[in-house]
Parts: C-alpha cells; sequence; structure tokens
C-alpha cells in the first residue's frame, strides 16, 4: 500500500545498497540526515514557489483581478522566473552597513525557520527526525529569527529598518508566550511533546481542534503574528515603514527573507496541522485509503489558505493595538484554557 | 445681508480704519483697509457676530509693478451667514511688509508662507516664516512681474 | 568523534564568550553572547538533555539576548558609538568572576554525577529507544514530576522561585510605569 | 532688495533637532505619501512628538504659467493641478473666467458639467478609499475602487477622449456634445455602481480592525478645522455645513435635490463615512441631472479670438471632490490673467496634519494623511 511510512523505508533501503556500493556504509548515521534535509530543501524551495504562486492567485481572485497568467500554465512558472530575476539582479548594499550581521541576517532567517521543518511528521514515520521534544523545538529554533530581523534592522543603518527591527522584536516576543500557553493544554491532555506522538493520541481520540478550538484559535492568531504576515505585518508595514527589516535588502538576500517567512508559515500551519487538526489523519476512518501525507497536504493549503484570507482582507493593526491584543486578550485567555484544560484533565482522567 | 447693507455696515464700523469699500461689477464686496489697522479689521470680521468671517478661504498677493505695489489679498467667507468679502492691503514693493494674520486664522501660517515664498512679501510676527515651495537656497521671488528666470542654464565657468 | 564534537561545541562557547566581553561594538557582543547561549544548549544535547537545550534556546537566545539587543538599541545611536572595554571596576570583577568560579569548581567537585559511556547514542537513536532507557535520558514526562511532587523536595523551590520571578515582574512594570501626574 | 529679504529667510536647520529626537523621513519617495510630499517626523519611540510636512517637490508654478498664457490655454493647466479630479478644477477656472466675464452656459452644459463632476466625485472618492485603506495595511479595498473607477473612466473617454486630463469643461460649455449612446451607458453604470458601495462598506466600514485604526483617531474638532481652512469632507466630519454646493449654489445645484453628509465625531472614521455618503448622494445627483439634460446648444457663440475680459477682480469656488477650490482671478483688460490662484482644499487640509498627530504613532500618520485626502499637485501645483 502506498503509504509515507512505505515510501520512506524504500527509499532508504535504496540510499542504503547505494551507500554499500560506494562504500559508505559506515557513515550512514551521518549521511541519512544530510540527505533527508537535502529533500527537505528541495520539497521546501518548490513548495514555497507553489505558495508564492498561490498567494499571487488567491490575492487576485479575492479582489477581483486575474493574477499571474503568462509564465507556464496558468502561470504557474511565474516564481521560477521571479526568483531567477531575484537571483541574478544587482546586489545593491548600504554602504555604512555593519558588514557581517548584515551579511548573516538572512542566514539566519531562512535557517532557523527552515529547521523547524525537520520535526514535522508529513505521514507516520514520514519525518526527518520525530524529535521527543519536537514542539518545543519547533518554537525554540525558530525564535532565532528574532536575531535575524535585530540583526537586519541594526545593520542596514536605515532609521525605518531599525524601526522595523524594534517592532519585530517586540512583537515576536510578545506573542512567542500566547503561542507557547496555547500549545500548552494540547501537551498536558497527549503527555508529550513529541509531534508524531500528539498525531497518535488523535487517532484514538477526536482532533484537538473539537477539544480545543480556543487554544487553535489562539495559535493560528500568535503564528500569524510570529511569521509577520498581515494583519500583523507591522515590521514591514509598507505604508509606514517601506519595507521594514527588508528595507536595504536585494537580490538573494532579499530572497532569503522572503523564503524565511514563507517557511514560517508552512512551519506554523503545519504545526497547527499536526496539533490540531489531526495531521496525517483522514477526516473519517473510510477515506483512510488516501495516503497520510496526501491528508497533511490538503489540510496545510487550507490552513495557508486561510492565512492568506486574512492577509487580504485585514487592514493592518497599530503597534500598540498589536501589543494590546497580545497581552490584554490572547494570553489571559490563553492561561484561562490552561487552567480549564488542567482542571478537566484532573477530573476527568485524561494524560498524567 | 446683502453685500450692500454689509458694505454700509463696515463702512460705519471700521470708519477711519478702511481706505475704499467697494462692489465690484461681479458683485463682489472689495475693502481696502489702511495697513496700520489690517489686524484690527481682520479680527472684528471675524470676532463679531454680525459678521462671523471664521474662515479665511484664501489669502495671496497680486504684484503691481507700475504702482509700485504688492497687494496682499484675503478671502474671508463666513459660515453662518453665507458672505463674502475680499480684503485688501497694499504694500511697499522696494520694502514689502505685513502683518500676521496668523493669530486670527490659523490657515494664515501656510498661506502667508506661500506669498512670502512667491513674493517676498515679509510678514511680521509670523511663527514660522520659510520658503514653502521653492527650494531653501533659492534667491528669487517667482510671481513677481519682473521676474526672469535664468535658473536652468548652468553656465560654463 | 565524540569528543571532537565536544571541544568543538567547547571552542565556540569560549571564543564568544571572550568576544562577547571583548568587542567594542555592543551589538556584536550581544550577538556573540547569543551565540554562546546556543552553544551551551549544544553542550546540553551533547549531555543528553533535550529539554534543557530546547528551553536554554527559547529563553537565552529567543527572549534574554533579545531584550538585551532591544536594549542596546533604545539607549544607543546606530552603530556611530564604540564602547569602552574596560572601566575602573575590572580588577574588582575579575575578583569576582575568579570567586564565581572556585565555587562552580567546588560545587562540580562535590557533586556526583551519573556518567554515561556513550553520550550521543541517544540523541541518534529513535524516541521509541530512548523512552526504553529512561535512566539515561531526562525525559520531559519524568521531568514534570520530578519538580511538582512533593514528596521530592523541589516543589517548594520550585513555588519559590515563580513567587520571586512574579514579583520581579510586578515591580518592573512599577518601575516602568510613567507617573501619571 | 534681494539681500535685505534673504536675510529674513529662515533655513530648515536639522540642528535644532534635540539629540533624543529619531527624525525619520517620510517622503519624498515613501510608498503611503501620494506622490512626493515629504514629512519629517520627529520620533520619540513610535509616537510622533512633531510632523514637519516639506511641500514644494511637486511645484510646477502652474499659476506663473497662467499668467502668461490665455484664459482657454489655461483650462490645459487646470488638469494638472489636481489629476485625480481635473473635471472639478477645469470647471473651478470656467465658472470664474465666465463670471469675469459675465457670461453663461447654455442648460445643457450646465447639466452636462453637473454629470461630468459629480461621476468625476465618485471616481476621486473610490481612489481615496482605496488608498486609505491600503494606507492602513488593507489592499483590496483599492482594487475594488479601481475596477468601477475604470468604467467611470470609460465614460470620460467615450466623451472627451481622455481618461485623465481630460480638457473637457470649457470656458462658456463643454468641449463636446457627448454621444447618444452616453445616457443609457452612464445609467446602466450607476445602476450596477450603487450596489457596489454596500459591498464597500461590508468589507471596511465595520471591520474591528478598521474600527480601531480609524475611530477617534485624528479628531478634527469644529472650531480648529474651521480656524485651519480645513475644507470639504473632512471638515464635514466634523459636523460643520461647508458644502459650496449647499452655501453658494453654482451650476444648477439649487435646482436638484441633494443632502449635505455630515458626520459629527471628526475622526478619521467620520470622514470616509462621509465620503461614502458622498458616493450615493452623487449617484442620486448624476440621476437627477440625466433626467433634466434636454437637448439645445452646449457652448455659447464666442468669437474666435476670445475677447479680453476687464479688468477685474473673481474669486469664484466650487466644492471638488477634496473641498472647497477656489479660484481667484485679476484680469487686467489684455486676453492673458494677470493673476491667476488656485485655492486648492489639499493644502489647507495638510496644514492640519501636524495638530493632528501630535501624540499618537506613527502609523497613525498614515491614517489620517490618507484620510484627509491629500493630492500633492494640489498642495504644490
Amino acid at each position: 500500500m502506498l503509504s509515507g511510512e512505505n515510501i520512506v523505508k524504500s527509499v532508504s533501503d535504496l540510499l542504503h545498497q547505494l551507500y554499500a556500493m560506494v562504500g559508505l556504509s559506515a557513515f550512514k548515521g551521518v549521511l541519512d540526515p544530510i540527505v533527508a534535509a537535502h529533500v527537505m530543501f528541495g520539497f521546501i524551495s518548490v513548495f514555497v514557489m507553489f505558495l508564492v504562486w498561490m498567494e499571487r492567485k488567491v490575492s487576485a481572485h479575492m479582489q477581483s483581478r486575474i493574477g499571474p497568467n503568462r509564465v507556464g500554465i496558468f502561470g504557474l512558472l511565474q516564481t521560477v522566473a521571479d526568483a531567477i530575476k531575484l537571483t541574478i539582479k544587482e546586489d545593491i548594499k548600504p554602504v555604512h552597513r555593519d558588514k557581517i550581521p548584515y551579511y548573516i541576517a538572512p542566514i539566519i532567517a531562512f535557517v532557523a525557520t527552515f529547521a523547524g521543518m525537520v520535526v514535522i511528521p508529513f505521514d507516520k514515520g514520514m519525518v526527518v527526525q520525530d524529535l521527543n521534544i519536537g514542539l518545543l523545538y519547533i518554537i525554540a529554533i525558530t525564535s532565532f529569527t528574532v536575531i535575524a530581523i535585530l540583526s537586519a534592522g541594526w545593520s542596514s543603518n536605515n532609521k525605518f529598518a531599525l524601526l522595523g527591527g524594534f517592532r519585530s522584536a517586540a512583537q515576536i516576543v510578545s506573542y512567542e508566550v500566547p503561542l507557547v500557553l496555547s500549545l500548552v493544554p494540547v501537551i498536558m491532555m497527549t503527555g508529550t511533546l513529541r509531534l508524531g506522538g500528539i498525531v497518535e493520541y488523535q487517532s484514538q481520540n477526536h482532533w484537538f481542534v473539537l477539544y480545543q478550538f480556543i487554544a487553535f484559535f489562539i495559535f493560528i492568531t500568535s503564528a500569524t503574528a510570529e511569521a509577520n504576515r498581515a494583519p500583523f505585518d507591522i515590521p514591514e508595514a509598507e505604508s509606514e515603514l517601506i519595507g521594514g527589516f527588508h528595507t536595504e535588502y536585494s537580490g538573494v538576500k532579499f530572497a532569503m527573507f522572503f523564503l524565511g517567512e514563507y517557511i514560517a508559515v508552512i512551519v506554523s500551519s503545519a504545526v497547527a496541522v499536526t496539533v490540531f487538526l489531526g495531521g496525517w489523519l483522514p477526516p473519517f476512518a473510510f477515506l483512510a485509503f488516501v495516503p497520510g501525507f496526501i491528508w497533511f497536504m490538503i489540510k496545510l493549503l487550507l490552513v495557508i489558505y486561510l492565512v492568506m484570507a486574512f492577509r487580504w482582507t485585514f487592514p493592518r493593526l497599530r503597534v500598540d493595538q498589536l501589543m494590546d491584543f497580545g497581552w490584554k486578550v490572547l494570553i489571559p485567555v490563553a492561561i484561562l484554557n490552561i487552567l480549564v484544560t488542567g482542571f478537566c484533565v484532573l477530573f476527568f482522567g485524561k494524560g498524567v | 445681508m446683502t453685500n450692500e447693507e454689509l458694505k454700509t455696515k463696515i463702512e460705519s464700523d471700521f470708519k477711519d480704519k478702511v481706505l475704499s469699500a467697494t462692489i465690484s461689477a461681479q458683485k463682489e464686496l472689495i475693502v481696502v483697509v489702511k495697513p496700520e489697522s489690517y489686524l484690527f479689521v481682520c479680527q472684528g470680521l471675524r470676532d463679531k457676530s454680525e459678521y462671523a468671517f471664521q474662515h479665511l478661504s484664501c489669502q495671496t498677493a497680486v504684484d503691481y509693478p507700475k504702482e509700485n505695489k504688492i497687494t496682499v489679498v484675503c478671502h474671508l467667507w463666513s459660515y453662518k451667514y453665507g458672505h463674502q468679502i475680499t480684503i485688501k492691503l497694499d504694500v511697499d514693493r522696494a520694502n514689502p511688509k505685513a502683518p500676521t494674520l496668523e493669530n486670527i486664522w490659523k490657515s494664515a501660517n501656510w498661506f502667508e508662507r506661500e506669498v512670502f515664498d512667491l513674493y517676498g512679501v515679509i510678514f511680521e510676527g509670523h511663527s514660522d516664516l520659510r520658503r514653502i515651495m521653492m527650494p531653501e537656497d533659492y534667491t528669487k521671488f517667482p510671481l513677481r512681474k519682473d521676474f526672469a528666470d535664468d535658473g536652468f542654464i548652468i553656465k560654463p565657468n | 568523534m565524540a569528543n571532537v564534537l565536544f571541544y568543538l561545541i567547547a571552542g565556540v562557547i569560549i571564543g564568544s564568550a571572550f568576544l562577547a566581553i571583548t568587542l567594542r561594538n555592543l551589538f556584536h557582543c550581544a550577538l556573540f553572547l547569543a551565540l554562546t547561549m546556543f552553544g551551551v544548549s549544544g553542550i546540553f544535547l551533547y549531555l543528553n538533555s533535550e529539554f534543557l537545550a530546547a528551553v536554554q534556546v527559547l529563553i537565552y537566545v529567543g527572549a534574554v539576548t533579545v531584550l538585551i539587543i532591544f536594549g542596546i538599541m533604545l539607549t544607543r545611536n546606530v552603530m556611530d558609538e564604540k564602547t569602552r572595554v574596560m572601566n575602573g571596576q575590572v580588577f574588582l570583577a575579575l575578583v569576582v568572576a575568579a570567586a564565581m568560579m572556585a565555587i562552580s569548581f567546588a560545587a562540580m567537585n562535590k557533586s556526583v554525577f551519573k556518567t554515561n559511556d556513550h553520550p550521543m547514542a541517544a540523541v541518534s537513536a529513535s524516541p521509541d529507544q530512548s523512552q526504553a532507557s529512561p535512566s539515561t535520558h531526562t525525559d520531559v514526562y519524568s521531568l514534570g514530576p520530578e519538580l511538582i511532587r512533593p514528596e521530592k523536595g523541589f516543589a517548594f523551590a520550585f513555588e519559590f522561585v515563580s513567587i520571586l520571578l512574579l514579583s520581579a515582574l510586578v515591580g518592573a512594570i512599577v518601575i516602568a510605569r510613567k507617573d501619571p501626574a | 532688495m534681494t539681500d535685505l529679504l534673504l536675510s529674513q529667510i529662515k533655513v530648515n536647520d536639522e540642528s535644532q533637532f534635540g539629540t533624543d529626537d529619531y527624525v525619520v523621513n517620510l517622503g519624498p519617495q515613501h510608498p503611503a505619501t501620494h506622490g512626493v510630499l515629504r514629512l519629517i517626523v520627529k520620533l520619540d519611540g513610535e509616537t510622533v512628538k512633531e510632523t514637519i510636512p516639506v511641500l514644494g517637490y511637486l511645484h510646477r508654478s502652474i499659476e506663473k504659467i497662467c499668467e502668461n498664457r490665455t484664459y482657454p490655454q489655461c483650462i490645459t493647466y487646470t488638469d494638472r493641478v489636481d489629476y485625480v479630479s481635473a473635471m472639478s478644477v477645469n470647471l473651478a477656472f470656467a465658472l470664474a473666467t465666465e463670471r469675469l466675464m459675465g457670461l453663461e452656459a447654455p442648460p445643457r452644459a450646465q447639466w452636462l458639467r453637473m454629470i461630468f463632476v459629480e461621476l468625476q466625485r465618485l471616481a476621486s472618492h473610490l481612489l481615496w478609499m482605496g488608498a486609505f485603506a491600503g494606507d492602513i495595511g488593507a489592499l483590496t479595498p483599492f482594487l475594488y475602487g479601481l475596477r468601477e473607477r475604470e468604467r467611470i473612466l470609460d465614460l470620460f473617454e467615450m466623451t472627451c477622449g481622455q481618461r485623465l486630463t481630460y480638457n473637457y469643461i470649457r470656458i462658456g460649455g463643454v468641449m463636446i456634445d457627448i454621444l447618444p449612446e452616453f445616457v443609457p451607458k452612464c445609467r446602466a453604470f450607476l445602476d450596477y455602481f450603487e450596489p457596489k458601495i454596500a459591498e464597500y462598506e461590508d468589507l471596511l466600514t465595520y471591520n474591528p480592525i478598521f474600527l480601531e485604526r480609524t475611530k477617534g483617531v485624528g479628531v478634527i474638532t469644529p472650531e480648529v478645522g474651521i480656524n485651519a481652512g480645513v475644507c470639504g469632507p473632512s471638515l464635514r466630519g466634523s459636523g460643520v455645513s461647508c458644502d459650496v454646493r449647499k452655501q453658494q449654489p453654482y451650476l444648477f445645484y439649487d435646482q436638484v435635490k441633494f443632502n449635505e453628509c455630515l458626520e459629527t465625531a471628526g475622526d478619521c472614521w467620520s470622514r470616509y463615512k462621509v465620503r461614502m455618503r458622498e458616493l450615493r448622494e452623487s449617484v442620486s445627483l448624476i440621476r437627477q441631472c440625466l433626467d433634466r439634460l434636454e437637448p439645445g446648444p452646449i457652448e455659447t457663440k464666442l468669437p474666435p479670438v476670445l475677447k479680453a475680459p476687464p479688468a477685474s477682480e473673481i474669486y469664484s469656488r466650487i466644492e471638488s471632490s477634496r473641498g472647497e477650490m477656489g479660484i481667484y482671478l485679476v484680469g487686467d483688460g489684455t486676453v492673458k490673467p494677470w493673476k491667476c490662484k488656485y485655492r486648492c482644499a489639499s493644502f489647507n487640509n495638510t496644514y492640519v496634519l501636524d495638530q493632528l498627530t501630535r501624540g499618537w504613532k506613527i502609523a497613525d500618520i498614515m491614517a489620517v494623511l490618507g484620510s484627509l485626502d491629500m493630492i500633492v499637485p494640489e498642495v504644490d501645483r
């Protein structure tokens, strides 16, 4: 049967035969993750290109226009063309930049979000490394983006970029709190931080979105804020700060930020799917003949569509309103949710 | 209040402050005031409830090099009664100085900056008399009739 | 192999820590501080404390360093000012640092560590295997009861710390709040 | 003499800013300033301490040019004064000249002028709505607004061949009569357009984030507004009845029924609502004008070479899309105006920006600037 587990198994068998042929079997433990990372990178690159195209099409339909339709069928190759343009265009650098942070910022922005993909289970067994602390790992590793954004804002030697950096630091630090708090009830109920384990729990029970709708809402909201997407895109609010922290970046370096933002959307949507929407599980049992990774991708695209729909319908919040919303609405609600869930777990005996 | 009534009222209220009050062929009331009573008349026109010219609709200047004068022109409008009046003040072309209306109508701030910028009339007491449209280091007053533009030609040294 | 990794991480930590205190550009210092913290989390990972490693990154890199950078950006003009590395208190600081080091060494000597023959084994192992050997592996699942259960003796300390943090938080808000007058 | 005057000129001195201020230049090249307006903003963190508008980046000395052109030639330049609402400026200049010369356009021309000026008001408000929503981060309404504006521009193009600078309303009438199919097309457009207003309102008016961003922000009190010369929809948002169409009716505005849209709060949201209601009023106005449109001449017979207007002066006001548009013409008995001053609504509306934004956040500058419906060429001319 076609399933993620079988695919991974056959591919890794093939790989190991390949290692044996060139005499590298001893380094299996090192080579396997490297290959997996490359596979993931290839997937992410193609997927981001598709997402950019999708975002443009979604926005076009919401704005009653057509969107890209020239390059390739349905304009599918538009993003490829854009990517080529970005790579070959002139790299414009501010003269008085702070060199090292200026160069490493886009790298960190990309790597930090990309590293989060490592623990996402696309199907049962179809995961690069199902870490024991998977959920915590994602939250920890993606918090590096703040450093990247601050570095970019600082080193560009541009006032708008610096303001964007400020805003971003305040925003991400604030919204990380409700993000983590919204995941705590799920951890309390499942008793594990492993993403695969959370999905397995949902296969025995219902999807978490039924138990934890409030947590789901809080998660989606703060994940949108973490990814700097509208209506929370104040670090790069174009009508005030032009490009925010990436005002002074162009070419490939800008592409890295851009890629990082989209990967952040993918990662947070994937976490939402895994934790709240049953991951690779089919919505109904009789649909189980469809492979799990297809269900996962369908759900992922739906959540991403939701995030895109936010962007093209809402105005942008002001910075203080954003903070107020995070600290005065989301965090108290999330804490209350934890308390209620704690009582339920204690009295109705789920989890620990 | 018709323009005629307004005219007679102004002539009696500001008897020795007004040089002339005429109604033009286009049925506009035009009042030329004496320089020293310019502020007083404007203040009165705004504050007295029977005039209530709360709105300084427009302020500008006209250059008359033959008569060697620049006329500062204010158009007032009363939202309350819906009447309009034109106030004129003649200033000397060589030493154009006029009191500022900024303390009566806030909108005069930019209007006067513009007149200063384009005509060179100096409004005494203005809080922020800078050029508003032309570059800061510009040396001419372009709306004066004797303005000659040689600015675009860069002469070789 | 494993030792090479350890020395590599240790080298990164020491090098970046040294740079963090000697560089003249405060922003660069903060970045190297972040690198130091990241290295420390690498050491934790090396010691099979995945949870601690993640928390280290989350708190020290994601929050503390960011706040430090935030503070630097708010108080300094952009990149035009270099700081003095030393001031009059340098010798006092050295004495304090040495004392701290001595205390740490003494504490380390007195403590009994559960050693592990193959430190990297559990990291690369699949989760099922690592759960099978809970004695060598601090699992999150077992970490919670350790902290909270009254009979373990950490509950009081845990609550005490949380109250301390809460009071610090309230104090910070009181200080930061502008006088309404 | 020049030296004497120069000594009086104060120059923007950057050193006047204290070291604690974070001074940011918004513009002249900036996505939210609707052109080349430059704002020097002094910030304390995110909070605005002072906003200093610096004008002149789009100054094209139209007033000076007009002094050297004949009256009909000037009409072409009026298009450029406010390119978003060119018909209104056309009309303002044509009306001023007619009043100066004592002319009167025939009734059909008057009705046509009203139709086109009101259509222009629709187009201008639609563009404004999109730009305003875009300023506070909602990009979709912009496309919605442009979609309908496009059809208005089609109507213009059908009539005068131009989509932006029409040069349509001339002294003594209009340039050319409408095509026979114009009236049904215009009616069809109005029927199509009216439900769309509800669509915009669904998208924006009670959107919670939109309310957060606009309600209570940038409040113009009636006293401040009148005193600072704010006019048009921006002042009507504060509840001051200042519509020139009502106060000093021109064309046939005294013969048609329409309401002056007033809101009382004076914040960005009120200004938004005033303009949205004006869309409906304009639709009903255009319908009335189309009903009253009768065949007849579209232009008073003028001699091929225009008779020189008398040496006199006129200050003539109309209500353009942005507010009070005044033209001060001084004739000297020749075929060229001695003085031609454009009093533009945006100029005064921009002046209050500093007062409105002090103490607010930098993002509110965009909201307020957008809500004032400022067009840079009108400010700079």
